[in-house]
């Protein structure tokens, strides 16, 4: 069984790209001139003052998304041990029950196409 | 408006010495960036030297940024009003260090056309609010006047000029 | 029209005035308690208020009126005096939507103020004023009125917010500001603020003479300069009469309609640039540059033109012109297919603008809107067609009308509008009369007799109106231009709610706006 | 002598070592040429030359570019979230640095033949949104902010298709590991097999690296320039040379799945597959210089009515037609 020692390639490349990133960075901050005027450290917002920050409630619409995303993606990981294990010819109830998990899969997307999620109406005040 | 209303000093960078800035300005000269900012006529003009008969991105020059965060060159093309003065100052301030300022148009110079005693709404040349380094007189100047500017202002970083200047026959 | 407005309005004193000399079939003069009853006799009768602006007189104000039809052709010019000291007048925002932005532009370059008034806030000048500047004296702006400036407050609610689609924007071209209110990606309202290119347009006709303001339309609008050039030289010879050869009538016709060309074709360019698409934008300068290199053989100049003269042009046109132009119009017609692949066929641009921002049929009678945002909605109100100038009679074309009034509609006008004007030049080339290109006897220093006249010239952005007051002297007393981009624009708070941030640019995008012509 | 230097450090080391240098190299040019052609292609699309006047064929313009980049100063506005305002940059270029692990450039050249390659593929390049909208939200500006939250919600659509159209090769090399799966494309490559979840995967890998016609959260005629409208200077060349590293990787995978990674007739492994890959950056291209761009509702129902149940049906029909 492979432990976690193995992968460590993975881990000497997180390291060097993590140094790839901050090099130039480090490199860019000791050669760089310096200014500062009144507004440079302003948020910029098309060149007029911001009205207010922008941490705020953002009415995001995709909340409904993200919650069909995790159902689909979760499931979707139990196709991966079927599809390396997916034998030729021979048995077809492996067929059968991939049928039925996608059937139940697609019933969310319908689901959520039905009431309308997918649609953005005009919103008249 | 008066003396321009503040001294932006620039510091210098911690590593400094010449073999360094003498590159760093040779690519500086090579990739200048310009901000995204047309005000009037004159930004049509800068339009059609971006566009495929004159492009500027042949010196490097043609990348258009929208935010002053990722430019150099401030192209200001237009006249200046007195309400937009201090938005162009924030937008000058917000730029990163090594930027430069392109007056273009008479506007941009000396309030052209729009300067008689008793107006009361245009700032009569961009050298009040922000320094100016390359002036390009013409209104509006020919895309030719503005690569010729563009030339100027890469002979002011580097100190060479790219190409030859034309010899003067009177 | 004229016995059902005297059934209606007994007490008003209405007079007959001649259209050809003064540009207006009627003049009348309502006291201020009567301004509301004829209003709404007109908005009745389905008149738009074409313009509404002030004349200082000096002993009293003018508010002038002018209502016209978009169906048939009938200008009403309707007058109240107000005293100088302290004028008021009722408002009409009520009743028209754009007469919101006139009476605030009013009350900040004369000082007139408009009872209830929903917000009369500073439009176009910066806050540091502090006197009427259209005044012909100076009048201070009263103190406790500076409060009066604040362009609102904008307070943040629970969970939308304010963004600045700000003068320095990809997609506002020039210096449009456009705060608005978002919650997520919607846009709930959005409110334009102007006068970022405000250059003096009008205070300086009042103090130089006809021959050195010449210039100055072209700088208005910069795009169809020589559209701007034509209605300032046709409303002088209209006010001192003089008659143009048939010769220059023609070369002014090719020349406005080469210009109406380019404009359309930096436009299709822009526009595109807003969706997204950056390739059309190097195709159509590419044809534009072959526009300007005729235009600059013949004027001088590539972009602000000032190429006519009061009865004529500046210099005659060669033979290289006539063949440069007739090139162009071959090569244009095979453009124009590149253009129908490349954009019209694309299945994401036809996505994006099939079906958003539609402007029905009454909305565009309150605004007052004209060129190709009104023929997208289905009314033929095109200024060559009503109100025929320079050589438009003798030339045949009709005009392109689309039906639903969306941005695919107004963007297939303005591209048949580029076929329109190919096919005028071709049959006005042909034309093309010899003989003197100027009238003989024009005074270097002119001195129009005292009056007023109206004018309309049809620029591409729709009519573009200029009202001249002349008191005998060699400068003009007043000059008002009535800009079509400043009633298009007005119907952009109405078209932009409720609707993504992407529409509401491409939206922008299809009013095709110039921003100095909006802020003269 | 080589012997003993290798059973001192160990034969796994080497090829770690050498892969790393390999694949940095291959970063760094790769990014280089990329900013070259992408504007010489544009270039040449809007029928001018772009980028001649620096060096022969303006070859030396991105390397001026990145100098200059490098002698920029790096602002950090005010009322910034600092920690997250520094993570964004450098979080972005981690994981597409670090699935290049699993990519077999040819037969033997490969850092590692993990057996689960294409999950670990999955699983970096999920992480890149993650710095998206972390530098969208620290930055404090609406504009990146609403880009952000955008680049999130896209991502998540394109996710799915591009699992399954992946699924659906597994299906055919019943094996998760990289080297296998070109193994079995010996004799015909997937792309004839499966040309639906070919084309399926292309367009979510378009999505996935926000190229145009799908280039919301950055829609610069727009959102000003989306979520990198506070970056300045170093760091905004990072969010520009990790664009351009995940159109390599995406088109790198896209390669090794469909088009037969480094098999090909004469010429030897690695130029087939750089070759197959480059074209394949080079269709991204294409594509910003031919498309205007998606509105955001649009793009979100092309995912979720279009895409995926065509991917749904394509799955089903792999598995009957495997059966048979």
């Amino acid at each position: 069984m492979k432990t976690l020692i193995e992968f460590y390639p993975v881990f000497i490349f997180l390291l060097v790209s993590f140094g790839f990133t901050v090099a130039p960075m480090v490199i860019a901050f000791l050669i760089a001139p310096r200014t500062s005027g009144a507004k440079t450290l302003n948020t910029y917002e098309c060149g007029a003052d911001p009205f207010g920050g922008a941490w705020i409630r953002y009415a995001s619409v995709y909340y409904i998304y993200a919650l069909i995303f995790i159902a689909f993606d979760v499931d979707v990981l139990y196709l991966f041990p079927l599809a390396v294990s997916y034998t030729r010819g021979g048995n077809a109830y492996e067929f059968y029950s991939l049928l039925v998990f996608i059937a139940l899969l697609a019933l969310a997307v319908i689901y959520a196409w039905g009431k309308g999620v997918f649609t953005w109406k005009r919103k008249i005040l | 408006m008066g003396k321009r209303s503040f001294y932006l000093e620039t510091k210098d960078p911690i590593i400094k010495f010449a073999m360094l800035e003498k590159v760093l300005d040779l690519a500086r000269a090579n990739s200048l960036w310009p901000l995204q900012f047309g005000l009037a006529c004159c930004a049509i003009e800068m339009m059609s030297t971006a566009m495929a008969r004159f492009d500027m991105d042949r010196f490097g020059a043609g990348i258009f940024r929208s935010t002053p965060r990722q430019a150099d060159l401030m192209i200001v093309s237009g006249t200046v009003t007195k309400k937009m003065a201090p938005l162009l100052v924030t937008l000058y301030e917000q730029m990163p260090s090594p930027k430069w300022v392109l007056a273009m148009g008479n506007c941009a110079i000396s309030g052209g056309p729009f300067v008689y005693e008793g107006q009361y709404n245009v700032v009569e040349g961009v050298d009040l609010l922000v320094p100016v380094d390359v002036y390009v007189p013409g209104c509006p100047p020919r895309p030719e006047g503005l690569l010729e500017g563009l030339m100027k202002l890469e002979e002011k970083i580097t100190g060479t000029r790219r190409f030859p200047t034309p010899e003067k026959r009177w | 029209m004229l016995e059902k407005i005297r059934a209606e309005l007994p007490e008003l004193s209405i007079s007959e005035v001649s259209y050809p000399e003064r540009g207006y079939h009627l003049a009348m003069d309502a006291g201020r308690e009567q301004i509301l009853k004829v209003v709404g006799f007109f908005d009745k009768n389905g008149f738009y208020l074409e313009d509404l602006f002030c004349v200082d007189y000096v002993e009293y104000l003018e508010l002038v009126y002018f209502f016209n039809n978009h169906c048939g052709l009938f200008r009403v010019k309707t007058v109240v005096r107000l005293e100088p000291d302290k004028p008021t007048a009722p408002t009409i925002s009520d009743i028209y939507a754009i007469a919101h932005w006139y009476e605030r532009e009013i009350h900040e370059f004369f000082g007139v103020y408009f009872e209830n008034h929903p917000n009369l806030a500073y439009l176009f000048l910066h806050d540091g004023l502090d006197s009427y500047p259209l005044r012909k004296g100076t009048v201070k702006v009263p103190e406790e009125d500076r409060k009066l400036l604040g362009s609102g407050a904008y307070k943040e609610s629970e969970d939308t917010f304010f963004v600045n689609l700000g003068p320095q924007h990809p997609s506002t071209h020039g210096v449009l500001r456009v705060v608005i209110k978002m919650d997520g990606e919607y846009i709930l309202s959005a409110e334009p603020m102007l006068g970022y290119l405000h250059r003096m347009h009008e205070k300086m006709a009042e103090n130089r003479n006809y021959a050195q303001f010449l210039p100055n339309p072209g700088r208005m609008d910069y795009l169809s300069a020589l559209n701007f050039n034509l209605a300032y030289v046709e409303t002088v010879e209209k006010i001192s009469g003089i008659i143009v050869p048939e010769r220059a009538q023609y070369i002014r016709t090719i020349t406005c309609e080469l210009n109406r060309i380019s404009s359309h074709l930096l436009w299709l360019g822009a526009f595109l640039a807003d969706l997204g698409g950056l390739t059309p934008f190097l195709y159509a300068f590419d044809d534009r540059e072959n526009i300007l290199d005729i235009l600059e053989g013949v004027t001088g100049s590539r972009l602000t033109y000032s190429y006519f003269r009061f009865g004529g042009l500046f210099n005659d046109v060669d033979e290289k012109f006539a063949d440069g132009t007739r090139a162009f119009l071959e090569r244009m017609w095979k453009r124009l297919d590149i253009y129908d692949q490349l954009i019209t066929k694309n299945v994401i641009f036809i996505n994006r603008t099939k079906g958003v921002g539609i402007l029905e049929r009454d909305m565009v009678r309150k605004f007052g809107c004209s060129g190709p945002v009104i023929r997208g909605s289905g009314v033929p109100f095109d200024m060559r067609k009503l109100e025929p100038y320079a050589a438009y009679q003798h030339t045949d074309f009709e005009i392109p009308v689309a039906q639903n009034g969306d941005i695919l509609d107004r963007y297939m006008i303005r591209v048949k509008e580029i076929e329109t004007s190919l096919r005028i030049i071709g049959s006005a080339l042909e034309k093309l009369p010899a003989g003197p290109f100027n009238a003989e006897k024009v005074p270097k220093k002119l001195k129009p007799p005292k009056g007023d006249v109206y004018h309309t010239v049809e620029s591409p952005r729709g009519q573009l109106g200029v009202y001249l007051v002349s008191d005998g002297s060699e400068t003009p007393h007043r000059m008002r231009w009535r800009v079509p981009s400043y009633s298009n624009l007005m119907t952009f708070p109405f078209l932009a709610q409720g609707v993504l941030i992407a529409d509401a640019v491409a939206i922008l995008g299809s009013l095709d706006l110039v921003i100095p012509e909006i802020d003269r | 002598m080589i012997d003993q230097i290798i059973d001192i450090i160990g034969v796994l080391n080497i090829r770690v070592a050498i892969g790393l240098a390999n694949v940095l190299g291959l970063i760094t040019i790769s990014a280089m040429v990329l900013t070259w052609a992408e504007r010489k292609v544009a270039g040449h699309m809007q029928r001018r030359i772009a980028a001649k006047e620096v060096g022969p064929f303006g070859l030396i313009q991105p390397v001026a570019d990145v100098i200059k980049l490098l002698g920029k100063e790096m602002l950090t506005p005010a009322d910034v979230e600092k920690p997250l305002y520094y993570l964004g940059p450098i979080l972005i270029f981690v994981p597409v640095l670090v699935s290049f692990v699993v990519i077999p450039f040819d037969a033997r050249l490969q850092v590692m033949d993990v057996n689960v390659g294409i999950l670990v593929i999955l699983a970096f390049s999920s992480l890149s949104v993650l710095s998206i909208l972390i530098a969208g939200w620290g930055s404090n500006n609406k504009y990146s902010l609403i880009g952000s939250i955008r680049s999130v919600a896209q991502n998540i659509a394109y996710e799915i298709p591009l699992l399954l159209s992946l699924l659906a090769v597994v299906f055919m090399s019943n094996s998760l590991s990289m080297k296998e799966i070109v193994e079995a494309q010996n004799d015909v490559w997937y792309v004839f097999k499966q040309p639906i979840a070919f084309l399926i995967f292309f367009i979510a890998c378009v999505a996935e690296t926000n190229r145009t016609p799908f280039d919301l959260p950055e829609g610069e005629s727009e959102l000003v320039a989306g979520y990198h409208t506070e970056y300045s200077g170093m760091r905004f060349a990072l969010f520009f040379l990790a664009e351009y590293t995940s159109m390599l990787i995406v088109s790198a995978v896209a390669t090794t799945l469909f088009l037969g990674g480094y098999k090909g007739p004469v010429l030897p492994g690695v130029v087939w597959f750089l070759g197959k890959t480059y074209f394949l950056v080079f269709l991204m291209l294409w594509f910003r210089w031919t498309f205007p761009r998606v509105r955001f509702d649009q793009l979100l129902n092309f995912s979720w009515k279009i895409l995926m149940p065509l991917s749904f049906l394509n799955l089903i029909a792999t598995g009957a037609l495997l059966k048979l």
